[in-house]
């Protein structure tokens, strides 16, 4: 089982932060991993604002693991248009290490990258595509255990 | 610690003993040793020690640990035993005393038969012992004693109870440490020595025992690095046990306690990465241990205690110095502790439904007879039992059963909370607030759960924002229906709407039933009904809010609440919208109120009202309607006090702008829109300013950027998104409808009255009233043109300093439509340059705006730049009489003044006079009049005159001397007679004056003529006091002959003049140079011809012979 | 060696552009009455060749030569026409033409924007880089200078 | 080769004179319709901005600071767009940056000097949302005007605006 | 090498005599089916290619004949209009041979005339003073020699490009012509040259010049 | 410091990525000015052909293609030349009329296209009707009056994109009146 969201960039004026895009498989008790999602944002804007202390040298996007609950890991990749990207892994799914993470993230970020092409879609606005869908539930499909 | 038991004290009735015991007690801090201590009677029995088994062979342990082990190794066998005895050295009855000691000594070694527990005694003394070894009878004695109760010289001890006891007393339990440390030693050399009769198939629980009991000891020995070694091999063994659903417990309880300690260790050693390494791989061995299913509350219960505990010592070694991070803090162990906690609850609730006439059993199978498990972990209905099948399942029923209706009774929610809010408090320090509103939703909900609904709509209200204002509308929905219910429960109606607004609105991902049925339930509420009972809530609840319900109905009326919708999202948007940015005055004002609800039925509303920042207008912005109870779901009649779900409603408000407002900004305060009817119940929703929502301005931003095309839409519809809000215009006056013209005739000329004349006529249909003329200078130009201007409405005389520069509010009367006046504005400018004038008309005007009369006060104002020039330009010079320039005249010798008046002016000039006034030092030769008088000068044209004036001399002229003022009165010649004449001053420069010797002039004709006499008569004055020779003489000259004194020395004495007369001969015809006088003033050698030059004629015209005719005509002349 | 004159014409007979450098005889007629006629002449020429000739053609008309000049002719299939005339001495100029037209015409004229088509270049670029291009020519001399 | 390469850029160069074109057709005369049109080019290239700097982004590292991203845009991106690096670029470290072009490829074919002049604004409002666009993606958001004194050379004043 | 064909012309630009000494053939004949995948049109008194070609058939040829039959002009032998017949499918297949149309007398007499006026603007449009008019005329496929005398007649030779000793034959032909067509009692100026000893030098000087070749005339 | 990564090879197909970018500007911009989709796919038809009529020139440019006298020749040039030339892509040729005056280009990726999801409101919009405007202005300048139609396109759901292309007539060019 996992879990992707995708978040809007900080950049956006008032409502920060709020989820472009949210996909869970399966679909039971989402809701509570939305809260996972939204409650990660903490360590990620952390991490951020770390960068921009440039405490840390984090020249990577990707930012690795947020932190580790019980029977989930999150993941976090920020791009440089500050689009945030938070993935939730069920912990006892071996098969997801770093690398694989990081790879996935990477698609993500491509086709996140095409729907800002898509001249039809409005940057900000919550992502509705077929392309897009067909892209995450692929990739969840080939790791879901 | 290790554990040390003192005998022989008595502590109540012998002081010194007190003493000595509150010395071992008092301030024990770090840099004591650690032990515990204990008194107790000499005759003490201690536990009986079990006779050591030679062989394991047959031996089946019947558990992991008792559960009295380590208590009594912390408590009850001792370490040490001392026994305090007071004896001097020089003790009279020394034998007695000796052997009583010796049986105390015995005693003590009897009840500890079998324990290598070791034995101390301390003497307690009166005298400080001499240094050792001087005291001969002293160190014999002690051998002898120590012979006696066979100890090694190492266990006797001294205690003189003198001043310096604390420092006894310390350097005492340094020893007693040392005996408790060898002590622990060998119980551990015990232990260990067990191990190799031990055989793995029977003997697993005592491998784990043993290692544990190694532990413990080192533990006591105060050495934690083979304190932890020991613990993690204990660790490991246990997980090597077979488990079985019957020792499972047993086996988590130890596997809890081991991990614990380790746990524990690690952060002592400050390495809490090992610690949560530990932790986790304990968690993740026995997270699958849950044991028997009808007790698996019991596996979440201890999972939950795993994790609180660690929280607890994470806590704590934060506490002693440790550093923790966000990803990494005690907040997640207690929050996982909370989740277990719920997990416990539910599988609580799922297991331990029984009705309620299952009873306890009796006898209870929880019962032991000694009270107490004898083993850590065991079921009490059976102990000792390792077989794994069950002997008895009768048995293990009811014993499960007892546990189940014991967990019963166990308040889980406040578990639940109380985990969470220590979760809480550490993330708040950890900055996680996203973390934190979440666990406090989840209180809220746990509080929801325990239905303490006031408190669980603290917390939900508290973290609402949160969620609203980052946009999780998924989030913020579920809080909002959790939130409803409660308010729902406590029929606590403002919340119950106010929720319901927003559930009902964009920002809420309810499904449309859900919605329906929430609005359905507001709309009851509104008519004073109580709502349907939300779904899944507990009955018993329900029940009473029902209840509660009812009599807030019974209790009508009253009933009015205001909700501020600005900063969350209902489901009615409001955007205020002025026509225009500003208003005149006169018009009126208007805006549009648009409306659009987002619910899935129709909504009426009783009413829609607006506030202004002026009150005045608020009652004229108002929809209201009589409001039926029928209609109010039905779809069909969508009047205007219905809004209809995606559609945008607009309303247009007119109202007349109070005339006092004009030049200010009239706001919008608030829209409130009511539902409902004061006679039922009401709710006021009000949006601050011109509307909006907490999630309105991202939309609009989102909705600019946007591409899409809008469809279409019929005329009279708006696309929301297009809307935007525009809460303020401005009042600005009415648009005067008169017109101001300015008549004059720039440039001003310098101190005249220049005459504006200011033309105002009305073109208002009405009359204009007190219309008010402001005329003048401009304000705000530079300062000292204010000084140096003057405004006046007369032009009959001159107006001075004292005149304003600028007029206010000259009352010209009123002006009747079509009507026209005229001013005069008359201005004196006394510097030149350019200004700026003002002329502003004011007046009061009836206007009737929506059949309402109001009085407008217009103006128009028109400003004019002037500029100011000099009206002429006056030069003046010196000439000598024969119209040579001079740069300074000669006492006494008259000399001219020529003044050159040149107009600047464009327009005609008429000089009424010019006037000469001499200063005193000057004389004039004739009476000065002008010559100017009435003269009209065109531009460019100039007027001159001419003076002929005398210096008498002058002691000194220095700096010259003053010649007096030119003053000419003059005005323009268009200007009315009434205009008074300007009087220009020009102040004439100085003249050097210098006094000369002599003064030499000459008279002779006009001209000569060829060949004819030309007499020449020149007069020499001496203008000294003195006498003064003079030497004269005429140089010949190609042009004449002459007869005369050609060369002469005379005198001339003071005052006097000397006359000289030549005949001059002219020779040919032409211009010529007469020949040449010079004079020579033996006295005053500056006197120069140069200077002689001036006064006397150098060249003559002669004319040619002519006929005899003209020479009559010249004769005549 | 010595260039004379250039002429542009599009396909519809518009002079789009005539720089002189060396002309001597001066035009008896105006000069729209010189372009017609010149312009006039080479479509003559073109349908002239074109049955004149026993075999198929490829470029057809290439240049013709009096006395006393030379005119050399490039025509692309667009139907622009550009006219070069020089002395005698001179061989093909035909790459000259061409380079003018790729490099300098469709650079300078075709993608600037606002030289419209079909009317004279008023795009005083062109008519400097053209003038520097043909003063740089070999076989352009400053005999009149 | 190279040329080829440059082809598809005059594909563009040729799309973006016609985008200019087209919309001054359709917008009839006026300052102000012609205002409306330069801020209608604005926003495509704030648009395109957006995307181009989102792909450009995608693999190379965070940056450091606003000058690491002005530096990007001037050398990396100047160049995938126009082919060229900016040749100045100077900043009075408050906000404002001058990114100056001196050979600025949609006004090279134009001309060298002040004909055409009055033109030229709508020939850059497409680019000043280009660099907007890129900025505010890479969460700067600013004001972006540009002012040519003499073609083809182009000044760019970002004035970066405060969040 | 080849040289095509001569012209003379008189000073009023018409054509006194002409001979077309050497005349490649270019022709192709192809069975076609319906419909016919060239693109046809009228084009003075022809039927010829507009847009198409394969086979050695070029944009330009002409129908020459169909089926065999000759075609002249639009015309068939048996007068059916050429286009209507090939836009009638009954008539498919059917082979047509297509070529380069040729010059018909009075075509030669209006080029003729055509190139007398272009001659005139030729030397009208020279930037340079005293030009004569066009006395070389070059194209991808031949090169047009044109030599006018002092008395105004114009004698042109179409040859190869790569054809040398055009001038020296035309001096050649210039002879050839006041010898035997001035000098011919019969003959009247401005007037058609009917005189066989005039074509037979003719084609003798042409004949020599071919063979010297690119290399220039013999001594 | 400079950023190496995702530089120099790359940068012809970033800018091929800005040309798709702002032709997805531009059409979103129609979309947003006009009424309804068949107003757009003229106005790019429009826009197109004016783009069309310059671009040819470039092109001649740069290929040394010389004039066709054959549309089968044409139809190659445009697959094989210009659309390789401009888009980097080479359509294939097919479906020829009996009287070869009509083919079909199959774009198997129309760089066009790359990132574009058409909304469903948009059911009727030509998205690259643009392409038909440049063809037809680029062959009428070389004298064919051609036809240009989209007949597929990915964008609808078809497997691929099809331009259909139809010859009208060869565009005589005689002297301007008034001249010779």
């Amino acid at each position: 089982m996992e879990r992707i969201a995708l978040l809007s960039p900080v950049c956006s004026p008032r409502l920060q932060n709020y989820p472009l895009y949210i996909r869970s498989v399966p679909t039971e008790n989402e809701l509570k991993f939305h809260y996972t999602v939204h409650t990660s944002l903490d360590v990620v804007d952390e991490k951020i604002s770390a960068m921009g202390k440039a405490l840390v040298d984090q020249r990577e996007l990707y930012l690795g693991l947020l932190y580790p609950t019980e029977d989930y890991k999150v993941y976090g990749y920020v791009t440089n248009s500050k689009v945030k990207f938070v993935m939730v892994v069920d912990s006892s799914n071996t098969a997801l290490r770093d690398n694989e993470i990081r790879s996935m993230f990477r698609k993500l970020h491509n086709s996140y990258t095409d729907i800002m092409c898509n001249p039809f879609y409005n940057p900000g606005d919550c992502i509705h595509s077929r392309a897009f869908d067909n892209m995450v539930t692929s990739m969840m499909m080939q790791y879901v255990k | 610690m290790a554990f040390v038991t003192l005998t022989g004290l008595d502590l109540i009735y012998n002081a010194v003993h007190r003493a000595v015991w509150d010395a071992f007690c008092a301030n024990r801090r770090a840099d004591r040793v650690p032990i515990s201590f204990k008194v107790l009677p000499g005759d003490h029995e201690y536990p009986k020690c079990r006779t050591k088994r030679t062989s394991y062979e047959w031996y089946i342990p019947k558990g992991i640990l008792k559960t009295g082990w380590m208590n009594k190794h912390l408590n009850l066998v001792p370490a040490l035993v001392v026994v305090f005895y007071e004896l001097d050295w020089d003790e009279t009855q020394w034998k007695e005393k000796q052997s009583e000691c010796a049986t105390r000594v015995e005693i003590v070694r009897q009840s500890l038969q079998g324990r290598n527990t070791k034995v101390a005694v301390v003497l307690i003394q009166k005298k400080t012992p001499l240094p050792p070894g001087e005291d001969v009878i002293a160190s014999e004695r002690a051998a002898a004693l120590c012979n006696a109760c066979d100890l090694s010289g190492k266990s006797l001890f001294v205690l003189p109870h003198t001043d310096h006891l604390v420092g006894y007393i310390i350097r005492l339990e340094n020893a007693f440490y040392e005996h408790a440390q060898t002590y622990y030693y060998t119980e551990i050399r015990r232990v260990k020595s067990h191990k190799e009769f031990l055989n793995k198939t029977t003997h697993q629980l005592l491998f784990v025992r043993h290692q544990f009991k190694i532990a413990f000891f080192s533990e006591l020995k105060q050495d934690t690095q083979n304190a932890l070694k020991n613990y993690r091999t204990a660790y490991n063994l246990v997980h090597e046990l077979r488990a079985h659903e019957t020792n499972m417990l047993e086996i988590k309880t130890m596997a809890g306690f081991i991990n614990y300690k380790i746990c524990r260790l690690c952060f002592q050693h400050n390495t809490p990465l090992d610690a949560i390494a530990q932790f986790r791989k304990h968690i993740d061995l026995c997270k699958k241990k849950i044991g028997s299913a009808e007790l698996a509350f019991e596996h979440a219960a201890w999972m939950s205690k795993q994790f609180q505990a660690f929280g607890d010592l994470f806590d704590e070694a934060i506490k002693l110095g440790l550093t923790a991070i966000q990803t990494q803090n005690p907040g997640f162990y207690y929050q996982q502790a909370a989740h277990y906690a719920q997990e416990r609850k539910q599988l609580a609730n799922m297991l331990c439904n029984h009705d309620s006439s299952v009873t306890h059993p009796i006898p209870d199978p929880l019962e032991t007879q000694s009270g107490v498990l004898d083993f850590y972990g065991q079921r009490s209905w059976r102990q000792g039992i390792l077989s794994f099948d069950l002997s008895d399942p009768e048995k293990e029923k009811l014993g499960i059963l007892a546990l189940q209706l014991k967990e019963r009774s166990v308040l889980h929610s406040e578990l639940i909370i109380t985990l969470l809010s220590n979760a809480v408090a550490q993330f708040k320090k950890y900055k996680c607030p996203r973390m934190k509103s979440h666990l406090m939703v989840q209180m809220g909900e746990e509080y929801y759960y325990a239905k303490d609904y006031t408190k669980a709509l603290k917390l939900l209200d508290y973290v609402m924002c949160e969620y609203r204002s980052e946009g999780w509308w998924t989030l913020l929905t579920s809080i909002l229906t959790t939130a409803l219910k409660c308010s729902y429960l406590m029929a606590q109606l403002k919340d119950y709407i106010t929720y319901s607004l927003e559930l009902l609105g964009r920002a809420s991902t309810l499904k449309e039933d859900q919605k329906s049925r929430i609005e359905k339930n507001l709309i009851k509420v509104l008519m004073n009904e109580s709502p349907d009972p939300e779904p899944d809530c507990d009955a018993s609840a329900v029940k009473t809010s029902q209840k509660l319900w009812a009599d807030r109905v019974s209790l009508a009326g009253s009933n009015i609440f205001t909700i501020e919708v600005q900063d969350f999202v209902p489901f009615v948007q409001c955007k205020a919208k002025y026509l225009a940015p500003s208003f005149h005055v006169d018009v009126p004002v208007q805006f549009d109120i648009y409306l659009k609800a987002d619910c899935p039925h129709p909504v009426r509303f009783s009413k829609l009202c607006v506030s202004f920042n002026n009150q005045e207008y608020n009652q004229h912005c108002v929809v209201e309607e009589a409001y039926q109870k029928s209609d109010i779901l039905e779809q069909s009649s969508q009047g205007t006090m219905c809004l209809v779900p995606g559609k945008t409603r607009k309303f247009t408000f007119i109202f007349v702008a109070k005339t006092e407002d004009v030049g200010k900004k009239v706001e919008i305060t608030s829209v409130d829109l009511i539902l409902g009817s004061e006679t039922g119940r009401c709710v006021i929703l009000n949006w601050r300013g011109g509307g909006g929502d907490a999630a309105s301005s991202q939309e609009a931003l989102q909705a600019a950027r946007s591409f899409k095309r809008r469809p279409k839409l019929p005329d009279n519809e708006v696309h929301w998104d297009s809307l935007t809000i525009q809460a303020s215009t401005m009042i600005i006056s009415r648009v005067p409808n008169i017109s101001v013209q300015l008549r004059h005739e720039p440039p001003a000329l310098t101190n005249e009255m220049y005459c504006l004349i200011v033309t105002v006529q009305s073109h208002e249909k009405t009359i204009a009233k007190d219309v008010k003329l402001t005329a003048g200078l401009k304000p705000g130009q530079d300062a000292n043109l204010t000084q140096k201007t003057h405004v006046t409405l007369q032009g009959t005389e001159m107006c001075d300093d004292s005149y304003p520069a600028l007029l206010p509010d000259i009352p010209v009367g009123d002006l009747q439509p079509g009507e026209k006046l005229e001013r005069e504005v008359y201005i004196r400018c006394g510097t030149v340059g350019t200004r700026m004038f003002l002329v502003y008309v004011s007046y009061l005007i009836n206007a009737v705006v929506e059949e309402k009369e109001i009085i407008c006060k217009c103006h128009r104002d028109e400003t004019v730049t002037i500029e100011t020039v000099f009206p002429f330009d006056v030069a003046v010079k010196y000439v000598s009489t024969k119209f040579e320039h001079l740069d300074r005249v000669f006492a006494d010798i008259p000399f001219l003044l020529m003044t050159d008046i040149l107009s600047a002016s464009p327009w005609p000039l008429s000089i009424v006079n010019s006037q000469l006034q001499l200063s005193a030092s000057m004389i004039s030769v004739d009476q000065l009049e002008s010559y100017v008088e009435n003269v009209v000068l065109q531009t460019g044209e100039s007027a001159s005159e001419c003076f002929c004036l005398r210096c008498p001399p002058v002691t000194d002229s220095q700096g010259g001397v003053a010649t007096g003022r030119y003053i000419i009165s003059w005005k323009r010649s268009s200007a009315a007679d009434s205009v008074p004449v300007v009087s220009t001053v020009i102040t004439l420069p100085h003249v050097i004056v210098e006094s000369i010797p002599l003064h030499v002039n000459a008279d002779l004709p006009s001209f000569g003529r060829v060949r004819e006499s030309l007499p020449i008569r020149y007069h020499l004055q001496n203008k000294t006091s003195l006498v003064q020779d003079v030497e004269v003489s005429v140089e010949p000259s190609d042009a004449f002959m002459f007869s005369g004194l050609k060369q002469i020395r005379l005198r001339i004495l003071p005052g006097t003049r000397q006359e000289m007369l030549y005949n001059f001969y002219p020779l040919m015809a032409g211009y010529q140079q007469l020949p040449s006088l010079s004079i020579n003033l033996l006295r005053f050698p500056s006197f120069t011809n140069q200077l002689l030059r001036r006064f006397i004629p150098t060249h003559i015209f002669v004319k040619p012979q002519g006929r005899q005719g003209d020479d009559a005509s010249i004769a005549a002349a | 060696m010595t260039v004379h004159n250039l002429y542009v014409f599009d396909r519809a007979g518009t002079c789009l552009h005539y720089s002189e450098w060396h002309r001597r005889k001066p035009p008896g007629i105006s000069q729209e009455e010189e372009f017609k006629l010149m312009f006039g002449m080479l479509f003559s020429i073109r349908s002239f060749v074109a049955k004149m000739s026993p075999v198929d053609m490829r470029d057809g008309f290439l240049c013709f030569q009096t006395s006393k000049y030379k005119l050399h002719y490039y025509e692309t299939p667009t139907g622009l026409r550009f006219v070069l005339t020089t002395d005698l001495g001179v061989g093909s100029a035909r790459d000259a033409l061409q380079h003018l037209y790729s490099n300098i015409y469709v650079e300078l004229v075709v993608k600037n924007p606002l030289c419209p088509l079909g009317e004279p270049v008023q795009s005083e670029l062109f008519r400097s880089r053209l003038d520097a291009f043909v003063r740089a020519l070999p076989f352009f001399s400053a005999r009149a200078a | 080769m190279t040329r080829v390469e440059m082809a598809d850029e005059a594909l563009f160069l040729l799309l973006h004179n016609e985008m200019v074109a087209g919309l001054h057709r359709a917008a009839e005369q006026g300052e102000a319709e012609n205002g409306r049109c330069i801020t209608k080019l604005e926003n495509m290239g704030f648009r395109v901005g957006q995307g181009l700097i989102e792909r450009f982004t995608k693999d190379t590292a965070r940056f450091k600071d606003e000058l690491d991203i002005m530096k990007f845009i001037c050398k990396d991106f100047w160049t995938t767009v126009f082919k060229k690096q900016i040749d100045n670029l100077r900043t009075n470290h408050q906000g404002i940056y001058v990114l100056q072009d001196n050979k600025f490829r949609l006004l090279t074919q134009m001309s060298a000097g002040k004909q055409y002049l009055e033109h030229a604004p709508k020939y850059l409002a497409f680019t000043c949302g280009l660099i907007r666009g890129g900025l505010s993606n890479l969460g700067i958001k600013s004001i972006v005007t540009a002012e040519v004194s003499v073609m083809p050379a182009c000044k760019f004043q970002v004035m970066i605006q405060k969040m | 090498m080849a040289i095509f064909s001569v012209y003379v012309v008189n000073k009023a630009g018409g054509l006194v005599y002409q001979l077309d000494h050497y005349a490649p053939r270019a022709e192709a004949e192809k069975t076609f089916g319906f419909p016919l995948d060239l693109a046809l049109k009228v084009h003075d008194e022809r039927v010829v290619v507009a847009f198409g070609q394969r086979d050695g058939i070029r944009v330009g040829h002409a129908v020459l004949a169909i089926n065999g039959a000759d075609v002249s002009g639009r015309f068939t032998a048996d007068g059916r209009d050429v286009l209507e017949l090939l836009s009638n499918p009954a008539h498919y297949p059917v082979s047509i041979r297509f070529g380069r149309p040729r010059l018909s007398s009075n075509e030669k007499l209006m080029l003729a005339s055509m190139f007398h006026s272009l001659f005139a603007i030729g030397s009208q449009l020279s930037p340079e003073p005293g030009s004569s008019g066009i006395e070389m005329l070059e194209t991808d496929t031949f090169k047009l020699h044109c030599f006018q005398t002092l008395t105004g007649i114009k004698f042109v030779v179409l040859a190869d490009p790569r054809q040398a000793g055009i001038d020296s034959l035309l001096r050649k032909i210039y002879e050839i012509y006041s010898d035997f067509a001035l000098k011919n009692p019969f003959y009247s100026l401005e007037m058609p040259i009917r005189c066989e000893l005039f074509d037979q030098n003719l084609k003798l000087a042409l004949e020599v010049a071919e063979k010297a070749g690119p290399f220039g005339p013999g001594p | 410091m400079s950023r190496q990564a995702g530089r120099g090879t790359e940068s012809k197909k970033m800018s091929s990525e800005l040309f798709t970018l702002t032709y997805g500007a531009l059409v979103t911009q129609l979309c947003k000015d006009y009424e309804n989709d068949e107003d757009v796919n003229k106005q790019l038809d429009k826009m197109g052909y004016n783009i069309g009529v310059r671009l040819i020139e470039d092109f001649l440019a740069r290929s040394n293609v010389g004039r066709c006298h054959d549309f089968r020749e044409t139809a190659d040039v445009i697959a094989k030349v210009a659309f390789k030339m401009y888009l980097g892509i080479t359509p294939s040729i097919t479906n020829w009329s009996p009287a070869g005056d009509e083919f079909s280009l199959i774009l198997e990726n129309n760089p066009l296209v790359d990132f574009v999801e058409l909304p469903d409101n948009h059911s009727s919009l030509i998205y690259s009707n643009l392409l038909c405007g440049v063809l037809r202005g680029a062959l009428e300048m070389v004298q064919m009056a051609v036809d240009v139609k989209f007949v597929q396109d990915t964008l609808k759901g078809d497997s691929v994109t099809e331009i259909r292309m139809k010859f009208i007539r060869r565009i005589e060019d005689n002297l301007p009146v008034g001249e010779e």
